[in-house]
Protein backbone atom coordinates (compact mmCIF):
# COMPACT_ATOMS: atom_id res chain seq x y z
CA UNK A 1 0.00 0.00 0.00
CA UNK A 2 1.61 3.25 -0.90
CA UNK A 3 1.39 6.45 -0.27
CA UNK A 4 2.20 9.50 -3.09
CA UNK A 5 3.21 12.87 -2.15
CA UNK A 6 3.47 15.78 -4.16
CA UNK A 7 4.60 19.03 -3.12
CA UNK A 8 4.01 22.77 -4.85
CA UNK A 9 4.83 26.17 -3.83
CA UNK A 10 1.79 28.37 -4.90
CA UNK A 11 3.01 32.06 -3.14
CA UNK A 12 3.96 31.84 0.72
CA UNK A 13 2.22 28.40 0.98
CA UNK A 14 3.32 24.95 0.88
CA UNK A 15 0.76 22.77 -0.72
CA UNK A 16 1.08 19.07 0.12
CA UNK A 17 -1.19 16.51 -1.98
CA UNK A 18 -1.36 13.54 -0.53
CA UNK A 19 -2.77 10.15 -2.00
CA UNK A 20 -4.04 6.69 -1.27
CA UNK A 21 -5.14 5.27 1.99
CA UNK A 22 -3.77 7.14 5.73
CA UNK A 23 -3.37 4.05 8.52
CA UNK A 24 -1.09 3.16 11.09
CA UNK A 25 1.19 1.70 8.25
CA UNK A 26 1.17 4.49 6.34
CA UNK A 27 0.90 7.74 8.67
CA UNK A 28 4.47 7.66 9.74
CA UNK A 29 5.44 8.95 6.07
CA UNK A 30 3.15 11.43 6.55
CA UNK A 31 4.29 12.82 9.70
CA UNK A 32 8.01 12.74 8.06
CA UNK A 33 6.73 14.57 5.54
CA UNK A 34 5.01 17.60 7.31
CA UNK A 35 8.12 17.32 10.13
CA UNK A 36 10.53 17.69 6.56
CA UNK A 37 8.82 20.71 5.49
CA UNK A 38 8.55 22.68 8.51
CA UNK A 39 12.60 21.71 9.23
CA UNK A 40 13.04 23.50 5.29
CA UNK A 41 10.93 26.46 6.62
CA UNK A 42 7.60 26.25 5.17
CA UNK A 43 4.99 27.25 7.92
CA UNK A 44 2.17 28.18 5.85
CA UNK A 45 0.83 24.44 4.70
CA UNK A 46 -2.06 23.33 3.03
CA UNK A 47 -2.41 19.70 2.81
CA UNK A 48 -4.61 18.49 0.16
CA UNK A 49 -6.74 15.26 1.47
CA UNK A 50 -8.99 15.24 -2.49
CA UNK A 51 -6.38 12.63 -3.25
CA UNK A 52 -7.12 10.25 0.50
CA UNK A 53 -9.14 7.19 0.10
CA UNK A 54 -9.19 6.23 3.37
CA UNK A 55 -8.27 8.04 6.99
CA UNK A 56 -8.03 6.98 10.30
CA UNK A 57 -7.22 8.33 13.74
CA UNK A 58 -3.34 7.94 13.25
CA UNK A 59 -3.70 9.97 10.42
CA UNK A 60 -5.60 12.70 12.33
CA UNK A 61 -3.31 12.42 14.61
CA UNK A 62 -0.54 13.04 12.49
CA UNK A 63 -2.29 16.23 11.25
CA UNK A 64 -2.42 17.41 14.29
CA UNK A 65 0.52 17.19 15.49
CA UNK A 66 1.48 18.92 12.04
CA UNK A 67 -0.43 21.36 13.12
CA UNK A 68 0.61 22.01 16.24
CA UNK A 69 4.05 22.11 15.01
CA UNK A 70 3.24 24.70 12.51
CA UNK A 71 2.11 27.02 15.27
CA UNK A 72 4.78 26.34 17.22
CA UNK A 73 6.77 28.75 14.10
CA UNK A 74 4.17 31.18 14.03
CA UNK A 75 2.33 28.94 11.23
CA UNK A 76 -0.76 27.40 10.26
CA UNK A 77 -1.86 24.18 8.51
CA UNK A 78 -4.84 24.52 6.06
CA UNK A 79 -6.63 21.28 4.92
CA UNK A 80 -8.44 20.87 1.43
CA UNK A 81 -11.02 18.04 1.27
CA UNK A 82 -14.66 17.97 0.20
CA UNK A 83 -15.12 13.77 0.12
CA UNK A 84 -17.94 13.03 2.53
CA UNK A 85 -16.64 10.18 3.57
CA UNK A 86 -13.20 11.65 4.88
CA UNK A 87 -14.91 15.08 6.31
CA UNK A 88 -17.15 12.61 8.27
CA UNK A 89 -14.24 11.60 10.31
CA UNK A 90 -13.08 15.28 11.01
CA UNK A 91 -16.47 15.93 12.13
CA UNK A 92 -17.04 12.92 14.83
CA UNK A 93 -13.71 13.94 16.29
CA UNK A 94 -14.59 17.75 16.45
CA UNK A 95 -11.55 18.61 14.59
CA UNK A 96 -13.67 20.38 12.03
CA UNK A 97 -13.33 23.14 14.93
CA UNK A 98 -9.83 22.97 15.30
CA UNK A 99 -8.27 22.84 11.20
CA UNK A 100 -9.89 25.17 8.38
CA UNK A 101 -11.21 23.14 6.03
CA UNK A 102 -11.61 24.56 2.17
CA UNK A 103 -12.94 23.45 -0.45
CA UNK A 104 -10.18 24.06 -3.30
CA UNK A 105 -6.43 24.78 -3.54
CA UNK A 106 -6.76 27.66 -4.87
CA UNK A 107 -9.33 28.84 -1.91
CA UNK A 108 -7.19 27.79 0.84
CA UNK A 109 -4.53 29.40 -0.84
CA UNK A 110 -6.41 32.90 -1.07
CA UNK A 111 -5.54 34.26 2.32
CA UNK B 1 -40.27 -15.23 -1.57
CA UNK B 2 -38.20 -12.31 -1.66
CA UNK B 3 -37.79 -10.63 -4.59
CA UNK B 4 -33.89 -11.34 -4.50
CA UNK B 5 -34.25 -15.24 -4.96
CA UNK B 6 -30.56 -15.04 -5.38
CA UNK B 7 -29.00 -15.87 -1.66
CA UNK B 8 -25.80 -13.54 -2.02
CA UNK B 9 -26.38 -13.04 2.24
CA UNK B 10 -25.31 -16.30 3.32
CA UNK B 11 -28.12 -17.52 5.56
CA UNK B 12 -27.12 -19.07 8.80
CA UNK B 13 -24.54 -17.53 11.78
CA UNK B 14 -22.12 -20.34 11.55
CA UNK B 15 -22.09 -20.97 8.15
CA UNK B 16 -21.62 -17.20 7.65
CA UNK B 17 -18.63 -16.70 9.56
CA UNK B 18 -15.39 -15.49 8.26
CA UNK B 19 -12.43 -15.71 9.90
CA UNK B 20 -9.53 -14.05 8.59
CA UNK B 21 -5.76 -14.21 11.04
CA UNK B 22 -3.06 -11.66 10.37
CA UNK B 23 -0.10 -11.45 11.90
CA UNK B 24 0.03 -8.50 13.92
CA UNK B 25 1.48 -5.65 12.17
CA UNK B 26 0.38 -2.51 10.58
CA UNK B 27 1.11 -3.93 6.81
CA UNK B 28 -1.68 -5.92 7.34
CA UNK B 29 -4.35 -3.56 8.40
CA UNK B 30 -5.39 -2.90 5.28
CA UNK B 31 -6.48 -6.43 4.36
CA UNK B 32 -8.68 -6.69 7.24
CA UNK B 33 -10.35 -3.18 5.30
CA UNK B 34 -10.42 -4.54 2.28
CA UNK B 35 -12.04 -8.37 3.58
CA UNK B 36 -14.52 -6.16 5.76
CA UNK B 37 -15.74 -4.08 2.82
CA UNK B 38 -15.88 -7.10 0.34
CA UNK B 39 -18.05 -8.75 2.55
CA UNK B 40 -20.18 -6.13 3.36
CA UNK B 41 -20.64 -4.86 -0.03
CA UNK B 42 -21.83 -8.29 -1.21
CA UNK B 43 -24.51 -7.86 1.31
CA UNK B 44 -26.50 -5.70 -1.13
CA UNK B 45 -28.37 -4.15 2.08
CA UNK B 46 -25.53 -1.66 3.00
CA UNK B 47 -24.88 1.58 1.40
CA UNK B 48 -21.65 2.81 0.33
CA UNK B 49 -21.16 5.09 3.41
CA UNK B 50 -21.92 2.28 5.81
CA UNK B 51 -19.30 0.17 4.60
CA UNK B 52 -17.09 3.22 4.52
CA UNK B 53 -18.31 3.55 8.85
CA UNK B 54 -17.78 -0.37 9.26
CA UNK B 55 -14.54 -0.48 7.40
CA UNK B 56 -12.83 2.63 9.30
CA UNK B 57 -14.28 0.95 12.75
CA UNK B 58 -12.62 -1.87 11.61
CA UNK B 59 -9.62 -0.52 10.71
CA UNK B 60 -9.08 1.13 14.10
CA UNK B 61 -9.94 -2.27 15.98
CA UNK B 62 -7.16 -3.91 14.45
CA UNK B 63 -4.63 -0.88 14.64
CA UNK B 64 -5.16 -0.53 18.58
CA UNK B 65 -4.71 -5.13 18.82
CA UNK B 66 -1.43 -4.75 17.36
CA UNK B 67 -0.66 -1.40 19.30
CA UNK B 68 -1.35 -3.70 22.29
CA UNK B 69 1.29 -6.20 21.08
CA UNK B 70 4.42 -3.29 21.17
CA UNK B 71 6.72 -4.23 20.17
CA UNK B 72 5.39 -6.87 17.73
CA UNK B 73 6.76 -9.32 17.96
CA UNK B 74 4.61 -13.14 16.09
CA UNK B 75 1.79 -12.42 17.79
CA UNK B 76 -1.60 -12.51 15.92
CA UNK B 77 -4.76 -10.93 15.20
CA UNK B 78 -8.45 -12.77 14.22
CA UNK B 79 -11.14 -11.32 13.19
CA UNK B 80 -14.57 -12.66 12.91
CA UNK B 81 -17.40 -11.60 10.43
CA UNK B 82 -20.53 -12.64 11.15
CA UNK B 83 -23.74 -12.09 8.76
CA UNK B 84 -27.08 -12.16 10.02
CA UNK B 85 -30.41 -11.59 8.65
CA UNK B 86 -30.66 -8.34 10.44
CA UNK B 87 -27.41 -7.49 11.48
CA UNK B 88 -23.57 -7.96 10.95
CA UNK B 89 -21.26 -8.69 13.34
CA UNK B 90 -17.46 -8.24 13.52
CA UNK B 91 -14.84 -9.01 16.09
CA UNK B 92 -11.31 -8.52 15.93
CA UNK B 93 -9.09 -10.69 19.05
CA UNK B 94 -5.93 -10.22 20.18
CA UNK B 95 -3.67 -11.74 23.07
CA UNK B 96 -2.57 -8.63 23.98
CA UNK B 97 -2.43 -7.27 28.06
CA UNK B 98 -5.78 -6.02 27.82
CA UNK B 99 -7.89 -2.56 28.95
CA UNK B 100 -10.27 -1.15 31.03
CA UNK B 101 -12.59 0.29 28.41
CA UNK B 102 -14.70 2.22 31.13
CA UNK B 103 -11.83 4.48 31.93
CA UNK B 104 -12.46 5.83 28.44
CA UNK B 105 -14.85 8.77 27.09
CA UNK B 106 -17.97 7.50 25.85
CA UNK B 107 -18.55 9.58 23.31
CA UNK B 108 -15.93 12.03 21.22
CA UNK B 109 -15.54 15.62 23.15
CA UNK B 110 -16.39 17.48 20.63
CA UNK B 111 -15.93 20.66 22.24
CA UNK B 112 -13.45 20.33 24.32
CA UNK B 113 -11.15 23.36 23.77
CA UNK B 114 -8.05 20.97 24.81
CA UNK B 115 -8.51 18.93 21.52
CA UNK B 116 -5.90 20.21 19.26
CA UNK B 117 -3.48 18.53 21.62
CA UNK B 118 -4.68 14.87 21.34
CA UNK B 119 -2.95 13.31 18.80
CA UNK B 120 -3.87 9.98 20.19
CA UNK B 121 -7.15 8.48 21.50
CA UNK B 122 -9.55 9.48 19.06
CA UNK B 123 -9.73 5.29 17.65
CA UNK B 124 -12.27 4.38 20.35
CA UNK B 125 -14.18 7.26 20.09
CA UNK B 126 -14.48 7.07 16.40
CA UNK B 127 -15.65 3.01 16.58
CA UNK B 128 -18.09 4.59 19.30
CA UNK B 129 -19.43 6.69 16.63
CA UNK B 130 -19.23 4.88 13.43
CA UNK B 131 -21.23 1.37 13.87
CA UNK B 132 -24.22 0.94 15.95
CA UNK B 133 -23.09 -0.93 18.51
CA UNK B 134 -19.21 -1.46 20.34
CA UNK B 135 -18.43 -4.15 23.16
CA UNK B 136 -15.12 -4.53 24.60
CA UNK B 137 -14.28 -7.79 26.37
CA UNK B 138 -10.83 -7.18 27.81
CA UNK B 139 -8.51 -9.46 30.62
CA UNK B 140 -5.56 -10.39 30.88
CA UNK B 141 -5.61 -12.02 28.47
CA UNK B 142 -6.40 -10.41 25.44
CA UNK B 143 -9.26 -8.12 24.32
CA UNK B 144 -12.10 -8.29 21.69
CA UNK B 145 -13.78 -5.90 20.31
CA UNK B 146 -17.35 -6.36 18.30
CA UNK B 147 -18.74 -4.16 16.58
CA UNK B 148 -22.17 -4.42 15.32
CA UNK B 149 -24.49 -2.73 12.45
CA UNK B 150 -27.98 -3.26 12.35
CA UNK B 151 -29.63 -3.75 8.76
CA UNK B 152 -33.24 -2.97 8.55
CA UNK B 153 -34.88 -5.39 6.39
CA UNK B 154 -35.90 -4.54 3.45
CA UNK B 155 -39.13 -5.15 2.44
CA UNK B 156 -39.32 -7.10 -0.49
CA UNK B 157 -41.60 -6.39 -3.45
CA UNK B 158 -45.49 -8.38 -3.31
CA UNK B 159 -45.08 -9.47 0.15
CA UNK C 1 21.27 -3.08 4.13
CA UNK C 2 18.97 -4.10 1.25
CA UNK C 3 17.82 -0.66 -0.80
CA UNK C 4 14.24 -1.49 0.57
CA UNK C 5 14.81 -0.63 4.26
CA UNK C 6 10.91 -0.42 4.51
CA UNK C 7 10.23 -3.88 5.29
CA UNK C 8 7.07 -4.99 3.25
CA UNK C 9 7.12 -8.29 2.77
CA UNK C 10 7.03 -10.12 6.16
CA UNK C 11 9.91 -11.74 7.86
CA UNK C 12 9.67 -14.95 8.83
CA UNK C 13 7.26 -17.88 8.10
CA UNK C 14 5.52 -18.06 11.38
CA UNK C 15 5.02 -14.07 11.22
CA UNK C 16 4.20 -14.01 8.04
CA UNK C 17 1.07 -16.59 7.82
CA UNK C 18 -1.92 -15.34 6.50
CA UNK C 19 -4.98 -17.61 7.21
CA UNK C 20 -8.73 -17.22 6.07
CA UNK C 21 -11.38 -19.72 6.45
CA UNK C 22 -14.40 -19.17 4.21
CA UNK C 23 -17.86 -20.86 4.25
CA UNK C 24 -17.82 -23.92 1.66
CA UNK C 25 -19.98 -21.98 -0.55
CA UNK C 26 -19.26 -20.59 -4.40
CA UNK C 27 -19.62 -17.02 -3.07
CA UNK C 28 -16.96 -17.45 -1.36
CA UNK C 29 -13.81 -17.94 -3.81
CA UNK C 30 -14.14 -14.34 -4.75
CA UNK C 31 -12.86 -13.58 -1.02
CA UNK C 32 -9.74 -15.67 -1.46
CA UNK C 33 -8.99 -14.29 -4.66
CA UNK C 34 -8.84 -10.99 -3.06
CA UNK C 35 -6.96 -11.48 -0.29
CA UNK C 36 -4.78 -13.83 -2.22
CA UNK C 37 -4.09 -10.89 -4.90
CA UNK C 38 -3.83 -8.75 -1.94
CA UNK C 39 -1.06 -10.38 -0.43
CA UNK C 40 0.70 -10.92 -3.40
CA UNK C 41 0.73 -7.19 -4.48
CA UNK C 42 2.30 -6.08 -1.29
CA UNK C 43 5.06 -8.21 -2.18
CA UNK C 44 6.78 -6.00 -5.00
CA UNK C 45 9.26 -8.86 -6.25
CA UNK C 46 6.26 -10.40 -8.28
CA UNK C 47 5.45 -9.30 -11.95
CA UNK C 48 1.47 -8.86 -12.11
CA UNK C 49 1.01 -12.02 -14.32
CA UNK C 50 2.32 -13.91 -11.98
CA UNK C 51 -0.45 -12.43 -9.14
CA UNK C 52 -2.95 -13.10 -11.81
CA UNK C 53 -1.81 -16.87 -12.40
CA UNK C 54 -1.38 -17.20 -8.74
CA UNK C 55 -4.99 -15.97 -8.17
CA UNK C 56 -6.58 -18.24 -10.30
CA UNK C 57 -4.71 -20.96 -9.43
CA UNK C 58 -5.85 -20.62 -6.10
CA UNK C 59 -9.59 -19.83 -7.43
CA UNK C 60 -9.50 -23.18 -8.81
CA UNK C 61 -8.10 -24.86 -5.73
CA UNK C 62 -11.46 -23.03 -3.57
CA UNK C 63 -13.73 -24.28 -6.43
CA UNK C 64 -12.58 -27.85 -6.34
CA UNK C 65 -12.10 -27.70 -2.29
CA UNK C 66 -15.95 -26.27 -1.76
CA UNK C 67 -17.43 -28.96 -4.69
CA UNK C 68 -15.77 -31.77 -3.14
CA UNK C 69 -18.39 -30.96 -0.19
CA UNK C 70 -21.34 -31.24 -2.25
CA UNK C 71 -24.38 -31.04 -1.30
CA UNK C 72 -22.50 -28.06 0.73
CA UNK C 73 -23.89 -27.86 4.06
CA UNK C 74 -22.00 -25.61 7.07
CA UNK C 75 -18.22 -26.89 6.03
CA UNK C 76 -15.43 -24.75 5.88
CA UNK C 77 -12.21 -23.81 3.30
CA UNK C 78 -8.69 -22.67 4.96
CA UNK C 79 -6.62 -20.92 2.84
CA UNK C 80 -3.22 -20.39 4.50
CA UNK C 81 -0.73 -17.65 3.01
CA UNK C 82 3.14 -18.04 3.91
CA UNK C 83 5.61 -15.60 2.83
CA UNK C 84 9.03 -16.50 2.81
CA UNK C 85 12.13 -14.96 0.90
CA UNK C 86 12.68 -16.96 -2.14
CA UNK C 87 9.04 -18.12 -2.25
CA UNK C 88 5.52 -17.97 -1.44
CA UNK C 89 2.78 -21.07 -0.56
CA UNK C 90 -0.73 -21.02 -0.76
CA UNK C 91 -2.27 -23.98 0.77
CA UNK C 92 -5.85 -24.67 0.76
CA UNK C 93 -7.38 -27.09 2.64
CA UNK C 94 -11.08 -28.87 3.06
CA UNK C 95 -12.92 -31.56 4.98
CA UNK C 96 -14.15 -33.41 1.75
CA UNK C 97 -13.91 -37.24 0.86
CA UNK C 98 -10.86 -36.78 -0.78
CA UNK C 99 -9.11 -37.85 -4.33
CA UNK C 100 -6.48 -39.88 -5.46
CA UNK C 101 -4.81 -37.09 -7.17
CA UNK C 102 -2.52 -39.85 -9.25
CA UNK C 103 -5.54 -40.58 -11.43
CA UNK C 104 -5.54 -37.34 -12.95
CA UNK C 105 -3.61 -36.27 -16.14
CA UNK C 106 0.06 -34.49 -15.18
CA UNK C 107 -0.51 -32.42 -17.82
CA UNK C 108 -3.44 -30.57 -20.12
CA UNK C 109 -3.83 -32.68 -22.76
CA UNK C 110 -3.87 -29.90 -25.74
CA UNK C 111 -3.77 -31.88 -28.63
CA UNK C 112 -6.33 -34.36 -27.38
CA UNK C 113 -8.94 -34.02 -30.54
CA UNK C 114 -11.55 -34.73 -27.98
CA UNK C 115 -10.80 -31.86 -26.09
CA UNK C 116 -13.90 -30.16 -27.07
CA UNK C 117 -15.82 -32.60 -24.93
CA UNK C 118 -14.34 -31.63 -21.96
CA UNK C 119 -16.25 -29.02 -20.06
CA UNK C 120 -14.92 -30.49 -16.87
CA UNK C 121 -11.21 -31.26 -15.96
CA UNK C 122 -9.83 -28.31 -15.94
CA UNK C 123 -9.07 -26.88 -13.03
CA UNK C 124 -6.16 -29.34 -11.94
CA UNK C 125 -4.31 -29.02 -15.08
CA UNK C 126 -4.50 -25.05 -15.06
CA UNK C 127 -3.07 -25.24 -11.74
CA UNK C 128 -0.51 -27.37 -12.19
CA UNK C 129 0.41 -24.91 -15.39
CA UNK C 130 0.19 -21.57 -13.26
CA UNK C 131 2.10 -21.98 -10.38
CA UNK C 132 5.63 -23.24 -9.76
CA UNK C 133 4.83 -26.41 -7.90
CA UNK C 134 1.45 -27.79 -6.92
CA UNK C 135 1.14 -30.66 -4.22
CA UNK C 136 -2.27 -32.50 -3.11
CA UNK C 137 -2.37 -34.14 0.40
CA UNK C 138 -5.29 -36.38 -0.01
CA UNK C 139 -7.24 -38.78 2.21
CA UNK C 140 -10.38 -39.50 3.68
CA UNK C 141 -10.36 -37.18 5.97
CA UNK C 142 -10.35 -34.36 3.11
CA UNK C 143 -7.80 -32.49 0.85
CA UNK C 144 -4.87 -29.81 0.98
CA UNK C 145 -3.27 -28.49 -1.93
CA UNK C 146 0.09 -26.89 -1.73
CA UNK C 147 0.62 -23.96 -4.10
CA UNK C 148 4.26 -22.41 -4.39
CA UNK C 149 5.57 -19.78 -6.74
CA UNK C 150 9.67 -18.87 -6.14
CA UNK C 151 10.40 -15.81 -6.44
CA UNK C 152 13.93 -15.08 -7.18
CA UNK C 153 16.16 -12.41 -5.31
CA UNK C 154 15.92 -9.21 -6.39
CA UNK C 155 19.66 -8.19 -5.81
CA UNK C 156 19.68 -4.69 -4.20
CA UNK C 157 21.79 -1.62 -5.62
CA UNK C 158 24.81 -1.12 -3.95
CA UNK C 159 25.40 -4.70 -2.22
CA UNK D 1 -20.06 -10.08 -7.55
CA UNK D 2 -22.17 -9.36 -10.38
CA UNK D 3 -21.79 -10.44 -13.70
CA UNK D 4 -22.95 -8.18 -16.16
CA UNK D 5 -24.82 -8.84 -20.11
CA UNK D 6 -25.53 -6.82 -23.19
CA UNK D 7 -26.92 -8.70 -26.17
CA UNK D 8 -26.29 -7.49 -29.50
CA UNK D 9 -27.56 -8.31 -33.08
CA UNK D 10 -25.22 -8.05 -35.87
CA UNK D 11 -26.68 -9.08 -39.12
CA UNK D 12 -26.88 -13.43 -38.35
CA UNK D 13 -24.41 -12.76 -35.30
CA UNK D 14 -25.60 -12.67 -31.81
CA UNK D 15 -22.95 -10.96 -29.84
CA UNK D 16 -23.00 -11.14 -26.21
CA UNK D 17 -20.87 -9.15 -24.05
CA UNK D 18 -19.95 -9.94 -20.80
CA UNK D 19 -18.39 -8.63 -18.23
CA UNK D 20 -17.35 -9.29 -14.52
CA UNK D 21 -15.13 -12.01 -13.16
CA UNK D 22 -16.82 -15.77 -14.42
CA UNK D 23 -16.09 -18.00 -11.62
CA UNK D 24 -17.76 -21.34 -10.08
CA UNK D 25 -20.15 -18.63 -8.47
CA UNK D 26 -21.25 -16.60 -11.54
CA UNK D 27 -20.59 -18.93 -13.95
CA UNK D 28 -24.04 -20.71 -13.59
CA UNK D 29 -25.64 -17.23 -15.04
CA UNK D 30 -23.53 -17.41 -18.33
CA UNK D 31 -24.87 -20.70 -19.08
CA UNK D 32 -28.09 -19.72 -18.50
CA UNK D 33 -27.81 -16.88 -20.87
CA UNK D 34 -26.22 -19.00 -23.41
CA UNK D 35 -28.54 -21.87 -23.59
CA UNK D 36 -31.66 -18.80 -23.80
CA UNK D 37 -29.96 -17.45 -26.80
CA UNK D 38 -29.95 -20.98 -28.19
CA UNK D 39 -33.38 -21.48 -27.38
CA UNK D 40 -34.47 -18.31 -29.12
CA UNK D 41 -32.36 -19.61 -32.11
CA UNK D 42 -29.37 -17.61 -32.30
CA UNK D 43 -26.91 -20.00 -33.57
CA UNK D 44 -24.25 -17.90 -34.74
CA UNK D 45 -23.09 -16.33 -31.57
CA UNK D 46 -20.20 -14.03 -30.77
CA UNK D 47 -18.96 -14.29 -27.14
CA UNK D 48 -17.29 -10.71 -26.27
CA UNK D 49 -14.87 -11.08 -23.25
CA UNK D 50 -13.43 -8.26 -23.33
CA UNK D 51 -15.04 -6.96 -20.47
CA UNK D 52 -14.18 -9.94 -18.25
CA UNK D 53 -11.82 -9.67 -15.45
CA UNK D 54 -11.42 -13.01 -14.54
CA UNK D 55 -12.20 -16.76 -16.44
CA UNK D 56 -11.66 -19.97 -14.44
CA UNK D 57 -12.35 -23.65 -14.96
CA UNK D 58 -16.11 -23.08 -14.69
CA UNK D 59 -16.46 -20.71 -17.39
CA UNK D 60 -14.31 -21.87 -19.88
CA UNK D 61 -16.37 -25.49 -19.09
CA UNK D 62 -19.78 -23.60 -20.09
CA UNK D 63 -17.75 -21.74 -22.71
CA UNK D 64 -17.57 -25.68 -24.29
CA UNK D 65 -20.68 -26.76 -23.23
CA UNK D 66 -22.02 -24.02 -25.44
CA UNK D 67 -19.89 -24.14 -28.47
CA UNK D 68 -21.06 -27.53 -28.34
CA UNK D 69 -24.89 -26.94 -27.69
CA UNK D 70 -24.33 -24.63 -30.82
CA UNK D 71 -22.86 -27.03 -32.76
CA UNK D 72 -25.52 -29.46 -32.60
CA UNK D 73 -27.66 -26.62 -34.09
CA UNK D 74 -25.29 -26.49 -36.80
CA UNK D 75 -24.57 -23.16 -35.64
CA UNK D 76 -21.11 -22.21 -33.99
CA UNK D 77 -19.38 -19.95 -31.21
CA UNK D 78 -16.70 -16.83 -31.84
CA UNK D 79 -14.56 -15.27 -29.15
CA UNK D 80 -13.60 -12.24 -28.84
CA UNK D 81 -10.08 -11.87 -26.59
CA UNK D 82 -7.44 -9.64 -26.62
CA UNK D 83 -6.45 -9.90 -23.00
CA UNK D 84 -3.22 -11.45 -22.44
CA UNK D 85 -4.24 -12.86 -19.16
CA UNK D 86 -7.68 -14.44 -20.45
CA UNK D 87 -5.93 -15.58 -23.33
CA UNK D 88 -3.38 -17.44 -21.19
CA UNK D 89 -6.33 -20.15 -19.80
CA UNK D 90 -7.40 -20.82 -23.08
CA UNK D 91 -3.85 -21.45 -24.42
CA UNK D 92 -3.04 -23.49 -21.14
CA UNK D 93 -6.05 -25.56 -21.70
CA UNK D 94 -5.42 -26.32 -25.59
CA UNK D 95 -8.70 -24.65 -26.25
CA UNK D 96 -7.54 -22.02 -28.49
CA UNK D 97 -7.24 -25.39 -30.74
CA UNK D 98 -11.09 -25.26 -30.54
CA UNK D 99 -12.85 -22.07 -30.82
CA UNK D 100 -12.17 -18.96 -32.74
CA UNK D 101 -10.95 -16.29 -31.15
CA UNK D 102 -10.64 -13.13 -32.61
CA UNK D 103 -9.46 -9.41 -31.78
CA UNK D 104 -12.71 -7.37 -32.52
CA UNK D 105 -16.27 -8.20 -32.54
CA UNK D 106 -16.27 -6.31 -35.99
CA UNK D 107 -13.42 -9.33 -37.17
CA UNK D 108 -15.61 -11.93 -35.29
CA UNK D 109 -18.84 -10.95 -36.97
CA UNK D 110 -17.55 -10.02 -40.84
CA UNK D 111 -17.20 -14.00 -41.86
N1 LIG E 1 -7.02 -3.98 22.00
C1 LIG E 1 -6.51 -3.20 22.99
N2 LIG E 1 -5.63 -3.71 23.87
C2 LIG E 1 -5.09 -2.95 24.86
N3 LIG E 1 -5.43 -1.65 25.04
C3 LIG E 1 -6.30 -1.08 24.19
C4 LIG E 1 -6.89 -1.81 23.13
N4 LIG E 1 -7.73 -0.99 22.46
C5 LIG E 1 -7.66 0.20 23.07
N5 LIG E 1 -6.81 0.17 24.11
C6 LIG E 1 -6.46 1.25 25.03
O1 LIG E 1 -7.35 2.32 24.83
C7 LIG E 1 -6.63 3.51 24.53
C8 LIG E 1 -7.42 4.39 23.60
O2 LIG E 1 -7.48 3.84 22.31
P1 LIG E 1 -7.81 4.76 21.08
O3 LIG E 1 -9.00 5.59 21.38
O4 LIG E 1 -7.88 3.93 19.87
O5 LIG E 1 -6.58 5.77 20.97
P2 LIG E 1 -5.04 5.49 20.75
O6 LIG E 1 -4.91 4.11 20.19
O7 LIG E 1 -4.64 6.56 19.79
O8 LIG E 1 -4.40 5.66 22.10
C9 LIG E 1 -5.33 3.05 23.96
O9 LIG E 1 -4.32 3.98 24.13
C10 LIG E 1 -5.08 1.77 24.77
O10 LIG E 1 -4.50 2.10 26.01
N1 LIG F 1 -10.32 -30.87 -2.98
C1 LIG F 1 -10.79 -31.96 -3.64
N2 LIG F 1 -11.52 -32.89 -2.99
C2 LIG F 1 -11.99 -33.99 -3.65
N3 LIG F 1 -11.80 -34.20 -4.96
C3 LIG F 1 -11.07 -33.32 -5.67
C4 LIG F 1 -10.53 -32.14 -5.05
N4 LIG F 1 -9.85 -31.45 -5.99
C5 LIG F 1 -9.99 -32.14 -7.14
N5 LIG F 1 -10.72 -33.27 -6.95
C6 LIG F 1 -11.07 -34.30 -7.96
O1 LIG F 1 -10.31 -34.07 -9.11
C7 LIG F 1 -11.17 -33.93 -10.24
C8 LIG F 1 -10.56 -32.99 -11.26
O2 LIG F 1 -10.60 -31.67 -10.78
P1 LIG F 1 -10.51 -30.47 -11.81
O3 LIG F 1 -9.38 -30.72 -12.73
O4 LIG F 1 -10.49 -29.20 -11.04
O5 LIG F 1 -11.82 -30.55 -12.68
P2 LIG F 1 -13.34 -30.46 -12.25
O6 LIG F 1 -13.40 -29.84 -10.89
O7 LIG F 1 -13.94 -29.63 -13.31
O8 LIG F 1 -13.86 -31.87 -12.27
C9 LIG F 1 -12.48 -33.47 -9.66
O9 LIG F 1 -13.55 -33.79 -10.48
C10 LIG F 1 -12.52 -34.21 -8.34
O10 LIG F 1 -12.99 -35.52 -8.52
Amino acid sequence: MDLGFEVDQRGSYTVLAVRGEVDVYTAPRLRERLIELVSQGSHQVVVDLEGVDFLDSTGLGVLVGGLKRLRSHDGDMILVCTQPRILKVFEITGLTKVFSIHDTVESATAG
Amino acid sequence: MAAAGEAVRPLGWDEADVELEIPARAEYVSLARLVVSSLASSRRDLADDRIDDLKLAVSEACTNAIEAYEPAGEERVVLHWRDEQDRLEVDVQDHGPGFDPSTLPERPSVADPMRPNYERGLGVPLMRALVDEVEFASSDDGTSVIMILFCPPVTPDGE
